[in-house]
């Protein structure tokens, strides 16, 4: 634990450091928490924090010549400081975003709460924004980073035969990056103004007194880098470090579902930080990008935003596509169905996302011209997604399901993520989008493509390798039951949301006509019954962890590389070094074989 | 041994480095950066003469872009190793 | 084999024969009061009518799989069928087709319905601020608390807003267009039938972005009337301003009445013909 | 014996991918890198256009861009000499670069300071204009931090021939500054 107070320690002091360096500078008058002070102080306090939690004795002194030092040994408190070690990152990744998941869902039970009367009953306007925003940004936070962080980083160097990612000390930063990420972020509503909502729309967030904005931005900025930084390590981890016979195309789907992800994480995640820069120059430096009277625009946040934050929701279901298909071809017992053209449709929803981002801004005044393109090229997204429903459909065809809790999830998946891509076409369409923009509709519809896509892809994958992480089986009956309770739990909280939407209620408000509220009664009740089921999933990983029955190196008879080693596995992830031989999935072909381990794998190189 | 093929695969990995003797690698250095001067010099001469020169300066741009990139990055050597 | 196909068949016609049923008859849309919102809802309905058959197959497929091929353990396993490049090729083929169809109807034929002409009988001015919504007819009237607007018109909205972003929504128009500082974004609107806030809620101007505090706050009511009520409204509401407007209003209210008169009976004239 | 054995593997496997590893990671990084330029390059353009103001100092941008053109061609031949064994060559070409990094720097400080009065940040063109140059200057400042690393390092005698990815990771950190440069001086300043 020495690391972290450490890290605390530096971390405080460098924030102080940093906000009083900012403050002479600028001349010394003026109070010590004005926006520049602010800035300078979170950038110092973040380095403070690396360096403090292990990134100066494991790093930074090789800068200066001196030898790297290690902080302790390998026990439980291998979690709490700078740890290389991929697996433990992963899980890292995995219990902190669980967390995160946690007070946000928090928040959505506060604003179902509010959102149960038609007025303001339980709190207030500007309590209800504070929250909203805090929800919104914490969800998509865990969303973006939940799956690639936690599976991405335990699974992929295991599923590709490698001993570690291809930069193990990025891999630490970009986790312990999070925890002052979270910081800034749970503390921007206390420090004044926090309401622009996550996608922080200037003027507003410009123009939003107090520092609540500024962390925010800081905040995401960092969150930004950590998600740069990760899928920089998959993408190089996956080129490089494959085992011998392990070509591109016997890759497991899940390892090509977080490369195509870390593809687009990697390439457009810049312009979220290069909108936020520029909201933050707006706001310290007195530039002047989003100042009409100057001749600034919003729409050009919009657009560069949006260059991300659509290509941003590739990220988050891309890795639960893999998750899912992975989960459902072991559980078929069949090869994955049309693997290829899976693989290809993959690269071709990175490529698509990066020229469809206008389709967000048909209601924003942007010139006619663009409406038309836009909405052509975001329709031709539902082809390559549509391959992914038919591997998952042609896989479970004729397979010997077994029903398990991860396979719950993964079908409740595509019946869900299903009704959230239909409803997507509605949004791609100019004509219905004009009127459902900014409606519940649009609140519908991306929960059921992120919790029904991505997050229940976490949830499934947190079930499916469980056994493997913690060497222990999680309570098959609960799971079961929290499955379901997701799966249909889902449904009756957010299809009444389409019909609210429809009939006039907009996103992201505390009060709403008074004829909407027997169904948003009915929205809020079910949403608290959705919550509580949390609880069946948290209680049963925890006691499982502890208590659970001793898994097997390979409970569900699965043949990807993962299950070929102990649970948990060893230190360097194989005790001899695995030679690839065959595709991953070879089902029913008696005698095929993925991978044979030996201990001459090295040299093949 | 399997030693020596190792070292040798290792070697190739990093010919873009230990490929080349010393005097060709300045040649081409002195040569590139005489030609990225020029192009300046000559983008510096457009801009002067030419109001709004969006046109005419891009493929000036592009070729001092793409002369950095080969010559002093040498960016096809990551093209070329691609997997094993 | 062929058994299995011919059950599946049967489940999905059905499924879809009950879906297409439900989305053509029971709709839950609520009837809107501009032209432009039939164009939303022929759309919607339209999409709901595509969208089933591929839902229903989807639903039967695993249904059928889930409730079929169930086997308890991974104790054996399915045949080696890891790929059909036809059935590839037919799904994409097939999926392609669907999307281009979306494309064309309602997405193309709906784009050039809901636009319209770019021509308008009458113009109204619409300023958002945090958080109230000012609205300025032809004749100089402003009003902060309703917006009246004649039946059977053409009407276009200029839109813009003072500080933050803001989006001019009225629910029951089936259109919005956002508010954006330092721009004036358009749009039009042709009115068809006449209702008022009290009897339906979507009938109000909403902000529809984000805009702060009093975001949810920010509406107001919206009456589609009669043209002749209309005049006599917005006559009224110039000579009568309401006590918050009449110093905005002030000097310039008299001098712009003989203008307003002109253009009113220019507009009634184009109406005519 | 076999763990002794497959420590050796699990090294010679590091020792074979390493090198390509931090090749590759470095171009992607890069990679990601030009976007975040192309953002502001392209906020530049849509805010004004083509448009600049007459009182920029164009003496002065032209002689920055020779400095980092020089600078350039010294870490080119820092790389070159470290590669081929020539220590001594390496640490006075590595000096070189450093130099006219700050030059460069010291540069873009006394060009701001004309700047501000000309075009403040709070117009249009001064948004654009601050917000690039400050973002390369920024990246030129790292990139010099980064060569007084590889430079003391390279002192204390780190580097070789057969060991020398941290300056070339280096060098080509500053090529790469260099190579925004290209596009960010005519979008600035010619255009």
């Amino acid at each position: 634990m020495r690391p972290l107070f450490r890290a605390i320690k530096w971390g405080i002091g460098g924030y102080l450091l940093g906000a009083v360096a900012a403050w002479v500078m600028a001349g010394a008058s003026g109070p010590l928490n004005g926006p520049i002070e602010v800035t300078v102080g979170f950038i110092a306090g973040l380095i403070g924090w690396i360096f403090g939690i292990g990134g100066w004795n494991n790093w930074g002194r090789e800068w200066f010549g001196l030898p790297p030092k290690d902080d302790g040994k390998d026990d439980w408190r291998r979690y709490f400081r700078f740890n290389t070690d991929h697996k433990v990152v992963g899980v890292q990744y995995l219990v902190a975003f669980i967390a995160v998941m946690g007070i946000g869902g928090i928040m959505a039970m506060l604003m179902r709460l509010e959102l149960a009367r038609a007025g303001t009953d339980f709190m207030s306007e500007e309590t209800y924004n504070k929250v909203m925003s805090m929800h919104g940004i914490l969800m998509v936070a865990v969303a973006v980073a939940g799956i690639l962080g936690s599976f991405g980083n335990y699974l992929i160097p295991l599923m590709i035969g490698a001993q570690d990612m291809a930069f193990p000390r990025l891999n630490a930063l970009s986790f312990w990056l999070i925890p002052p990420v979270a910081v800034a972020l749970l503390s921007a509503p206390l420090l004044g103004s926090f309401e622009a909502g996550w996608t922080a729309y200037p003027p507003l967030s410009v123009l939003a007194p107090g520092d609540g904005q500024l962390l925010f931005n800081m905040g995401v900025i960092a969150f930004g880098l950590s998600s740069i930084l990760g899928g920089l390590n998959i993408l190089t981890t996956v080129t490089t470090m494959r085992a011998p016979g392990m070509t591109w195309g016997r890759l497991p789907i899940f390892v090509w579902a977080g490369f195509s992800a870390s593809l687009i994480s990697v390439l457009f995640t810049q312009y979220f930080a290069a909108t936020l820069v520029m909201i933050q120059l707006d706001r310290i430096a007195g530039t002047a990008f989003f100042d009409a009277k100057a001749g600034g625009g919003t729409l050009l946040y919009e657009h560069l935003f949006w260059f991300y934050s659509h290509p941003a929701v590739y990220i988050m279901v891309l890795p639960a596509f893999g998750v899912s298909l992975e989960i459902i071809t072991h559980f078929s017992r069949k090869p994955l169905f049309a693997y290829k053209a899976v693989v290809g449709a993959f690269l071709t929803i990175v490529g698509l996302s990066g020229i469809v981002w206008a389709h967000h801004m048909f209601t924003s005044g942007m010139a006619n011209y663009f409406h038309a393109p836009f909405m052509a090229l975001t329709e031709a997204i539902s082809i390559p997604t549509g391959v992914v429903f038919l591997a998952a459909i042609g896989t479970m065809w004729k397979g010997r399901i077994w029903f398990t809790a991860p396979m719950i999830m993964a079908t409740g998946w595509v019946f869900n993520f299903m009704i959230g891509g239909i409803t997507g076409i509605f949004h791609a369409d100019v004509a219905t989008d004009l009127q459902l923009h900014d409606t519940y509709f649009v609140v519908a519809h991306f929960h059921f493509t992120i919790i029904g896509g991505s997050i229940m892809g976490l949830l499934g994958g947190t079930f499916y390798w469980f056994p493997k992480i913690t060497g222990r089986m999680y309570n098959e009956r609960l799971g079961k039951i929290f499955a379901l309770w997701v799966t249909i739990g889902l449904n009756v909280v957010f299809l009444p949301m389409f019909w609210v939407g429809v009939n006039g209620m907009n996103r992201r408000v505390a009060v709403y006509p008074a004829d909407l509220q027997r169904v948003n009664e009915f929205i809020s009740a079910a949403a608290f019954l959705l919550g509580a089921g949390f609880l069946l999933f948290i209680g049963n990983l925890l006691w499982s962890a502890v208590k659970g029955p001793k898994a097997s190196d390979n409970p569900w008879n699965a043949s990807t590389l993962e299950w070929s080693v102990s649970s948990p596995p060893p230190h360097h992830n194989f005790p001899l070094l695995p030679e690839v031989v065959g595709h991953p999935y070879e089902y029913g072909r008696p005698g095929a074989r993925h991978a044979v381990l030996s201990t001459t794998g090295a040299t093949h190189g | 041994m399997a030693d020596t093929s190792e070292r040798q695969r290792f070697d190739e990995l990093t010919t873009e480095i230990h490929g080349r003797p010393l005097g060709q690698r300045l040649r081409i250095g002195l040569l590139v950066m005489v030609a990225l001067a020029v192009l300046t010099l000559v983008e510096y001469a457009i801009a002067v003469e030419v109001e709004h020169p969006l046109l005419p300066l891009l493929p000036f741009a592009a070729l001092k872009f793409v002369l950095i990139l080969e010559y002093f990055m040498h960016f096809s050597a990551v093209l070329g190793k691609g997997d094993h | 084999m062929r058994r299995e196909w011919l059950v599946v068949g049967a489940i999905w016609a059905a499924l879809t024969a009950l879906g297409e049923f439900v989305v053509t008859t029971w709709t839950m849309l609520p009837e809107g009061y501009s032209r432009e919102s039939h164009v939303v809802n022929e759309a919607y309905v339209l999409l709901l009518v595509m969208a089933v058959p591929v839902f229903a197959f989807m639903v039967t497929m695993l249904g059928y799989s889930i409730v079929a091929f169930r086997h308890p353990g991974a104790t054996e396993d399915g045949p080696n069928l890891g790929n059909n490049k036809r059935v590839v090729w037919i799904w994409l083929a097939v999926t392609a087709a669907l999307d281009l169809a979306v494309l064309i109807n309602p997405g193309f034929v709906g784009l050039r319905d809901i636009r319209g002409t770019q021509s308008a009988d009458m113009a109204i001015e619409v300023v958002g601020q945090r958080w109230s919504w000012t609205v300025t007819y032809e004749n100089g009237a402003t009003s902060t608390t309703e917006m009246v607007v004649p039946v059977d018109t053409r009407i276009r909205f200029d839109v813009t807003s003072t500080d933050v972003l803001h989006s001019f929504w009225v629910p029951g128009f089936g259109l919005k267009v956002d508010a954006v500082p330092g721009r004036t974004t358009q749009m039009y609107v042709t009115t068809e039938r006449t209702g008022d806030n009290a009897d339906d809620s979507r009938l109000r101007v909403q902000c529809a972005e984000l805009c702060g505090l009093s975001h949810a706050d920010m509406a107001m009511t919206v009456r589609v009337v009669e043209r002749a009520e209309y005049d006599a409204w917005v006559e009224d509401l110039k000579n009568n301003p309401p006590a918050a407007a009449q110093q905005a209003a002030g000097a310039t209210a008299t001098t712009a009445a003989g203008e307003q008169n002109d253009q009113q009976a220019g507009a009634a004239a184009g109406q005519e013909g | 014996m076999a763990a002794v054995t497959l420590e050796a593997a699990h090294s010679r496997a590091e020792l074979l991918h390493q090198p390509r590893s931090n090749k590759l990671g470095l171009w992607i990084f890069m990679a990601s890198e030009t976007f975040l330029f192309s953002a502001l390059i392209s906020a530049r353009f849509i805010t004004s256009g083509v448009q600049k103001p007459e009182d920029l100092n164009q003496a002065l941008a032209f002689g920055l861009t020779c400095v980092l053109l020089v600078s350039s061609i010294s870490a080119y031949l820092a790389e070159a000499f470290i590669a081929t064994g020539h220590r001594r060559a390496f640490l006075a070409a590595t000096r070189v670069t450093i130099v006219f990094g700050l030059i460069f720097i010291g540069g873009v400080m006394f060009e701001w300071r004309e700047a501000l009065h000309n075009f403040p940040p709070g117009t249009i063109y001064g948004t654009a204009f601050f917000s690039l140059i400050g973002l390369h200057a920024f990246h030129v400042l790292t990139g010099v931090l980064g060569l007084a690393v590889v430079l003391n390092l390279g002192a204390l005698g780190h580097f070789g021939p057969s060991n020398s990815w941290p300056v070339e990771g280096v060098v080509k950190y500053w090529h790469f500054v260099d190579l925004m440069w290209v596009i960010i001086y005519p979008a600035l300043y010619l255009f």
